[in-house]
């Protein structure tokens, strides 16, 4: 169903192309939030085509698929729009308790992607950027000034964000604000 | 802004957390069995230490998780951070 | 005891103001009360205070660990009002207005209350509603409270930023105009000298170490820093610290002690004539005697007795005010300090008796244990002459929470300030 | 006289780089690189501003953080004025405007100095003590007064327009403070590999370094030298050096708060440029290295314009090319007035004399001094001073012993310079908690013990020697960074004997004389014995009671003074008076700065949901709901909203209407455990609940009391879709968390929020089936395959949804869940399939009539967090079944199932046209006087265009009881009668939901 996801309409419509060099609305994805012990670990990865990451905070991914450490037991699965996973997930788990629920319209995904990403983000984010507190791959849960965000280091200068749909145009407004002062 | 040592994901700022008040209040298993002074007990009645303090944390904006922490009231001080569920460390343990 | 008066400073003027005595005495403490207050804030000096002024009791002594006020007295943002929803709280808090009214000349202490008026704004529609029942259920309890529009706020306070295009723009105000703000510390010192003059002894840097009880499990003495003292009657206004202090006597009580930071601007011409709360945005807002804007921030999300808050909450308070009134954008924080409120479950506070035979309770206010100062050291005072509640303090007792009266102002969205 | 006390060379200005700038409306010229202060004194002015109590001229006292005199009103425009600005720290601009403060008409000639003859009657809290009859007076009379005397500097008239900025910084080692320990710390720590920051508040590095041309440290220049180790630090990419940057804040796990000064030193800001920034800052080590605040001398009419500390002429003269005088009279007990005294003197400055109170004063700065012959007088006070705007004289005392002075002389000068000696700044130390010790023989407090993983270095911890302060930073800053400390510099630095005085200075003046110790609250030795006198002996006391370092300088010169008094007067050492918290922030730090970047769009997040746009287009009005913007009614042709309401309701009832309900919160819960976790959460029963089927859910507090509600739908046996209000979605679900992880965790159910996944068309009126029916596929919505309360899974317009056919009006009613992204087009489709049959768009406002004709209750109105559920009329929903649920236990206390509970009922005025206002109370009888028994009040209350009459609902006390009896709503228009009915007011039977 991709074709009708690309069909429907994004939350940045109402920014009337506020925009900053290194900042982009993410392509479109499919998002399953994936709930489970370890019982889960094998059958998802026979699905997924890579192990579900179990470090904190770490994704980990294979042909365009990702998934992102959210919690022990709390997975956000990124793949390109209109590739579901979830009924061969469902199958593969089967009897192993799980929760799988999509979430593809619930969020949207935004990069940045520029030299200074990580000062921009010290705007409004707490968190230490260096590269020893918060490495490639590294993906977390966290606050954006009033927002909350999955923030994932995916190079040493590109983040991308997921943030619910209603929190968008805040966010990138406050981010296009933020990156102001690196101009 | 506190520095708070999610078990899960290390050290976070405060701004992440929720507080989840004092730890180790379990809620009893037939609540209609209990005594009204019982009830009340568990419902309302705090420790409110001033000292070294069990409470409840929950990294609400990371991994989600409830946890335990063992902090000092009087300095704010983080003495220990641990699951739920496990016991309450002994502090003797902790800080030797 | 030299009475204050103007003729009296001019008199002292010509003798460079040599002839002034101690406003109080600072006694050896007596091996024996017919009652002990324990905590020397408003509250305790007050309780003190009506005990031998109202009750006879003159042999009584206040002990204080630190020194007098040092507690939420000297620590708050001085507001007093008493357009609370519930006709329990209004009966609390107006009892305290009232007596705020006459307490500088009934202490012969000018404790500065200025009933500049405490305006409540309303920035969604559901603050309306809120608002509105509050002031129906003011009148009805006898409780000045008035309704404006955003247009009327203005023109009561005109700083105030009124414009639709705000992000919470101000639909409307409750008004308390015979609300207002004290001199905090003129308050416990006032207390203290009144107390004093009555034959109060009032014991600073004395603190308590435990409450000691009879076969009966009745009071019978509290050991302290400077000595056991026998009493059979002990009242406790220790504010932040009561859970510490009635843990002594073996009780345990439904509070939660946490941060509350407040901060004052440098101090400016007169520039704001009244007291603006904005619970929805958490802004509350007046301007000190002296000349500085007092600004309360939230409370803390976590227990704590350091007095000490993180700079966020101060921020958030700050975002707020400098919505509610841009112009103060470039005012200038001159001190931050934080205090230790004890919160009840239902933010309403627990004045009367204990499950202890002879001990007695102050405590839980909150954030809103300045404005009650009078009223309730006045109920406190009752309470233990008699051994009853007084009318007024009745519903406030500790057997609520067993029974399920809550007197929930907080889940009644008004937020109790 | 333009300039004329500026000298020909040396100092840290640019003397070729003319700046003019006015004061009190005077055109006057400084140089590049001044600040006002020393701007005007190179112009010979000195009288600054008017003290805060008595209004007395006051001259600059300071050249820094520690000025109490000179503050001043910096006026760019309306909206970008500044009060109570210390001329020391102002950097000079063209075109740089200020005013003086706390005087009228004029600095010169001030009416409010009547106060300072009125002194002897307005001493310490006088005003405790008056203005207390008669009663009335208080407020018509004396505080309006009282106001418009106090207070310094006019707050801004107008919203200031400037920006500000917001960082988060982490580092290894964070170093405060860049003056010669700083900097050596910063240095070493960097070898460490780790991120250094090195802050300081003036606007270069080098800290009293700029004040020392001649010394030599490591064979250079200081100026050479702060070059080589800044350019150093710079050339490490993970060194950070901030400028003009305070820290004011020590907060609990090493957070510090920086408040950064980006544009306000220029003369003209590129429009919108960024004002200034906020750093929070954390540390893993700090290093303090704030140096140190030099004592003034507590002596008679120590305040006179002229009179300054000894430490600021010499950076006056050194680093600004300014002479403080041309004929000076040196007052000190400490050495470092020597260093002035020679500096001076070498720059042609005839000293009169130098005054030390010490009787034998040694150490090579005194000898260097007598070497150059200047007049030296030990064992010498200075007991009192003469002139108007200027000092003219000073005068002397020899000092004999055992409390005797000699006969006082007079020694013209038009300045006299002060020094009691230094106090270490411990300002930092003490806000992080750190445990402070008083060391008698520097009379200082110095830290002792850490709270923070933070050391002290150098004159902040009493280490005053430069040499020794250089090694004591390295030494700190390797301690921090883990490293070994470099071998220690050589300098040509002679060194001060560290000890100086406190407290007064002995003097044979009588009562009637003031030396000030709180230069800018006008706090005199007086004042502070008059409050031991009436009793205030805790120093907290006596600060309150006396004001004394509660002034904009937060005590930097005058709280060891006090502390040296008060020792005096309580015959009581100082360590055993104890010192007053010092509280953040250090200087005062602009509101702006930390409110930050919320502010307009971004004060808080807008939540709009898909559909929002839509409603913009149709010209709705909007109301606040928690974050979310609600459309609340659709005004057509200049409709009021009552008007639109009565149209939108009529609407529905008769035909169709479409509501957005896409921000009520959704959760979906899955799991095995599903099922059994609803049971155990909610108060109704869940296991019997079909696929496919809905159910109204009330959830309780653990107290009992009703929290939030919503629509639960049956997706699979294994997954519930559960509604919860708009503003109680975050709350509810912590909440299942909460029970989940801390008190069940053995059950296999997992939550997740889809509140924005899907946006929710509310689809209601009798019309609704035959709008819809064109739009679905594979779904039946006939009355058998889709009854009320049922939901099932299919495709509308193409896209996948799940359609609850469920009823908040009391029509046939769906709400039609599609994923968010699809959420407007389907609308619009709807929208457009509708038009035919009436479809009409309605807001929040129609929809609360709506339930409230039928008697649905709203959590938050008709409750307030003390209703339980048989209180609301939901005694119905509970699964009286279950051994337990959350709240079960509660309720069952006694008091929960009093007959006098307030119970919900309806109220119907007498005159169908009287709408009762929410909120409004109710009372049993006619003609109550307040305070009145209030038996319940009014929740919700609208005119009923189906109707044609008002309803309303009430919580009255024992109300179901009361059925058909007259009460009584007090209004100003006196009081409304008002019969008891039942709450559903309209198709009770609920005929119109079952087609």
């Amino acid at each position: 169903m991709s074709d009708v996801i690309v069909a429907g309409r994004s939350p940045f419509e109402a920014l009337d192309g506020l925009s900053m060099p290194g900042l982009a609305a993410a392509p479109d994805r499919t998002r399953h939030v994936l709930r489970g012990r370890d019982d889960i670990h094998s059958p998802a990865a026979e699905v997924l085509g890579f192990a579900l990451p179990t470090d904190a905070c770490r994704a980990a991914g294979a042909g365009g698929r990702h998934a992102l450490w959210l919690g022990p037991d709390e997975w956000l699965l990124l793949t390109p729009a209109g590739e579901r996973v979830d009924k061969a997930l469902a199958f593969a788990i089967g009897d192993a308790p799980h929760a799988l629920v999509e979430v593809s319209h619930r969020q949207v995904g935004i990069i940045l992607d520029r030299p200074d990403a990580a000062q921009v983000l010290s705007v409004g984010c707490a968190l230490d950027f260096d590269l020893a507190a918060f490495p490639v791959g590294m993906c977390t849960r966290t606050l954006f000034a009033k927002a909350e965000i999955v923030l994932w280091r995916t190079g040493e200068n590109v983040f991308q964000i997921e943030v619910w749909r209603s929190f968008a145009d805040y966010l990138w407004r406050y981010l296009v604000l933020a990156g102001a002062e690196f101009a | 802004m506190l520095l708070i040592t999610c078990p899960y994901c290390g050290p976070r700022p405060e701004i992440e957390f929720a507080h989840g008040g004092e730890a180790h209040i379990a809620r009893p298993q037939d609540p209609s069995s209990l005594g009204v002074e019982d009830w009340t007990e568990f419902l309302y009645m705090r420790a409110n230490p001033k000292g070294v303090h069990a409470e409840r944390w929950r990294h609400l904006h990371g991994c989600a998780r409830f946890f335990n922490a063992l902090r000092d009231t009087t300095t704010d001080q983080f003495v220990a951070t641990y699951k739920t569920g496990e016991p309450r460390p002994d502090l003797t343990a902790v800080t030797a | 005891m030299t009475r204050f008066s103007a003729f009296e400073l001019f008199r002292q003027g010509l003798s460079g103001q040599a002839g002034w005595k101690p406003q109080w005495r600072s006694p050896e403490p007596k091996a024996a009360y017919d009652a002990v207050i324990i905590g020397g804030g408003g509250h305790g000096l007050g309780a003190a205070y009506y005990l031998a002024s109202q009750h006879g009791l003159r042999n009584i002594a206040v002990i204080e660990k630190g020194w007098l006020g040092g507690g939420n007295t000297g620590r708050n943002t001085t507001i007093i009002r008493s357009n609370y929803l519930f006709p329990e709280s209004a009966g609390l808090y107006n009892h305290s207005v009232k007596l705020w009214e006459t307490l500088s000349q009934e202490l012969n202490y000018n404790v500065m209350f200025s009933q500049r008026g405490v305006m409540m704004l309303a920035h969604t529609v559901h603050d309306v509603q809120v608002f509105q029942r509050h002031v129906h259920a003011n009148r009805a309890a006898g409780v000045d409270n008035d309704w404006l529009t955003p247009e009327e706020a203005k023109a009561y306070c005109p700083p105030l930023n009124i414009s639709d295009n705000m992000r919470y723009p101000v639909l409307g105000a409750a008004l308390q105009r015979r609300g207002g703000t004290a001199r905090h510390d003129a308050v416990a010192w006032g207390y203290a000298r009144a107390a004093d003059r009555l034959g109060v002894d009032i014991l600073e840097n004395c603190e308590v170490t435990g409450i000691v009880r009879n076969a009966q499990g009745a009071v019978e003495a509290v050991e302290t820093t400077r000595g056991r003292i026998r009493t059979p009657k002990v009242g406790v206004s220790a504010a932040g610290h009561t859970s510490v202090v009635l843990g002594m006597a073996g009780v345990r009580l439904p509070l939660e002690s946490f941060p509350l930071q407040a901060l004052v601007s440098e101090p400016v011409k007169p520039v704001f004539p009244c007291v603006v709360m904005s619970n929805t945005i958490h802004a509350y807002i007046s301007q000190s005697d002296k000349g500085e804007l007092v600004i309360g921030a939230g409370t803390d999300i976590y227990t704590s007795y350091t007095q000490r808050g993180g700079l966020h909450i101060s921020q958030h308070t700050l975002e707020a005010i400098c919505e509610l009134f841009p112009q103060f954008r470039r005012m200038r924080m001159l001190r931050n300090w934080g205090g230790i409120v004890d919160v009840t479950p239902d933010r309403s506070p627990i004045v009367g008796k204990t499950p202890v035979p002879g001990l007695y309770v102050n405590c839980g206010w909150g954030t809103g244990g300045f404005k009650a100062t009078p009223g309730a050291a006045h109920t406190l005072a009752w309470t233990i002459a008699k051994d009853e509640p007084h009318p007024i303090n009745a519903p406030f007792t500790l057997e609520r929470f067993r029974d399920g009266f809550l007197i929930d102002e907080a889940a009644a969205a008004a937020v109790a300030h | 006289m333009s300039g004329s006390f500026r000298t020909g060379i040396g100092g840290r200005i640019r003397r070729e780089r003319t700046v003019r700038f006015r004061f009190d409306g005077v055109t006057y010229a400084g140089v590049e690189g001044d600040t006002l202060a020393s701007a005007l004194l190179a112009n010979g002015v000195h009288l600054m501003g008017r003290s805060f109590k008595y209004h007395r001229p006051r001259g600059v006292l300071g050249a820094g953080a520690d000025e109490p005199n000179a503050l001043v009103e910096v006026i760019r425009d309306a909206g970008r004025t500044v009060p109570n600005l210390r001329a020391t720290q102002v950097e000079l601009y063209n075109g740089l405007e200020a005013r003086s403060q706390n005087r009228w008409p004029s600095l010169a000639f001030d009416v409010g100095a009547i106060n300072n003859l009125m002194a002897p009657f307005i001493p310490a809290g006088f005003y405790y003590k008056t203005f207390m009859w008669p009663r009335k007076a208080w407020d018509a009379l004396y505080e309006p007064v009282i106001r418009a005397a106090a207070g310094l500097g006019h707050a801004p008239t107008d919203p200031d327009p400037d920006s500000y900025l917001n960082r988060y910084a982490h580092c290894e080692v964070l170093v405060v403070g860049a003056g010669p320990t700083g900097l050596s710390a910063a240095l070493t720590a960097a070898r460490g590999g780790g991120r250094v920051m090195l802050v300081d508040e003036q606007c270069e590095p080098g800290g009293s370094l700029l004040s020392e041309p001649d010394v030599r440290i490591d064979g250079l220049s200081t100026r050479d030298w702060i070059a080589r180790t800044v350019a150093e630090l710079n050339a490490n990419p993970r060194v950070t050096i901030l400028s003009r940057a305070t820290a004011f804040g020590y907060f609990a796990h090493n957070m510090i708060a920086v408040n950064e000064r980006l544009s306000e030193h220029q003369a003209d800001p590129v429009p919108g440029a960024p004002r200034e920034r906020l750093w929070q800052i954390r540390a893993g080590e700090v290093v303090i290295a704030a140096g140190a605040h030099e004592r003034p001398l507590v002596f008679p009419d120590n305040d006179r314009p002229g009179i300054l500390l000894a430490g600021a002429a010499r950076t006056y003269l050194n680093r600004y090319g300014v002479l403080p005088g041309r004929r000076v009279v040196i007052a000190t007990g400490h050495d470092e007035a020597y260093r002035t005294a020679i500096d001076l003197s070498r720059a042609g400055v005839e000293v009169a004399v130098i005054a030390d109170l010490r009787p034998r004063p040694t150490g090579p700065l005194v000898e260097l001094a007598r070497a150059l012959g200047l007049p030296i007088r030990t064992g010498c006070a200075i007991t009192g001073s003469k002139g108007g705007r200027r000092v003219t004289s000073a005068r002397l005392s020899a000092i004999l012993g055992a409390g005797k002075l000699g006969p006082p002389d007079e020694i013209a000068c038009d300045a006299v310079l002060m020094s009691g000696g230094y106090t270490p700044s411990v300002h930092l130390f003490s806000q992080s908690r750190g445990k402070l010790r008083w060391d008698e023989a520097l009379s200082a407090f110095l830290p002792d013990v850490s709270a923070e993983r933070e050391r002290s270095a150098g004159a902040c911890r009493g280490v005053f020697s430069l040499e020794a302060a250089l090694a004591d930073g390295a030494t700190a800053g390797a301690a921090a960074a883990g490293v070994a400390p470099p071998t220690p510099l050589r300098t040509t630095a002679v060194d001060a004997e560290p000890a100086g005085v406190i407290g007064a200075v002995p003097h044979d003046r009588g009562p009637g004389a003031r030396a000030f110790v709180d230069w800018q609250n006008d706090v005199t030795s007086k004042d502070l014995k008059l409050a031991v006198r009436e009793g205030f002996q805790s120093v907290e006391h006596v600060k309150r009671y006396t004001t004394n370092g509660m002034a904009t300088d937060q005590g930097k010169t005058s709280n060891i003074n006090a502390l040296g008094v008060l020792a005096d007067e309580l015959k009581r050492p100082v360590e055993k008076i104890g010192l007053t918290t010092f509280r953040m922030p250090y200087t005062p730090v602009t509101f702006g700065v930390l409110a930050g970047m919320a502010r307009g769009d971004l004060f808080d997040p807008v939540r709009t949901t898909p559909i929002h746009g839509w409603a913009v287009d149709q010209g709705a009005v909007f109301e606040d709901v928690s974050l979310w913007k609600r459309a609340r009614y659709f005004p057509q042709g200049g409709e009021d909203m009552e008007a639109a309401v009565r149209r939108e309701c009529v609407a529905v009832r008769n035909a169709c209407g479409i509501f957005d309900a896409s921000t009520l919160g959704k959760i979906e819960v899955v799991g095995r455990d599903a099922a059994e976790f609803m049971n155990r959460f909610y108060i109704n029963a869940w296991t019997k609940l079909g696929i496919g089927r809905c159910r109204y859910g009330v959830l309780c507090r653990e107290d009992g009391f009703v929290m939030d509600d919503g629509v639960v739908g049956r997706i699979a046996a294994d997954r519930f879709h559960v509604t919860t209000t708009t503003g109680g979605a975050p709350r509810v679900l912590n909440m299942m968390e909460d029970y989940l992880q801390t008190e069940w965790p053995e059950l296999d159910v997992w939550f997740t929020s889809t509140t924005e996944e899907w946006a929710v068309i509310a689809l209601q009126g009798p019309k609704a089936r035959d709008i819809l029916a064109g739009l679905v596929e594979g779904i039946d919505l006939s009355q058998e395959a889709l009854p009320h309360m049922a939901l099932t899974e299919g495709q509308i317009c193409g896209v996948p949804t799940r359609l609850f056919r469920v009823s908040f009006s009391g029509e046939l009613g769906f709400e039609i869940n599609v994923p968010a992204s699809h959420g407007r087009r389907v609308w619009e489709a709807v929208w457009a399939a509708g038009q035919p049959h009436g479809l009409t768009a309605y807001g929040t406002e129609t929809m609360h009539v709506l339930r409230a004709e039928k008697g649905f209750i709203i959590v938050g109105q008709e409750t307030d967090g003390t209703a339980t559920p048989d209180d609301v009329g939901l005694a119905w929903a509970v699964g009286k079944a279950k051994p337990d649920y959350v709240g079960k236990r509660s309720l069952a206390r006694p008091s929960m199932s009093a007959p006098d509970r307030k119970q919900l009922v309806g109220l119907l005025t007498e005159s169908p046209e009287t709408v009762l206002q929410e909120g409004a109370q109710i009372v049993a009888s006619l003609g109550l006087k307040a305070p009145m028994p209030v038996i319940g009040h009014v929740t919700s209350s609208y005119y009923s265009a189906v109707l044609g009459r008002s309803i309303a609902l009430a919580m009255v006390s024992g109300g179901r009881a009361k059925m058909g009896e007259t009460l009584y709503s007090p209004a100003g228009s006196g009081d409304v009668p008002v019969k008891v009915v039942g709450p559903v007011f309209y198709d009770p039977e609920g005929a119109r939901l079952n087609v």
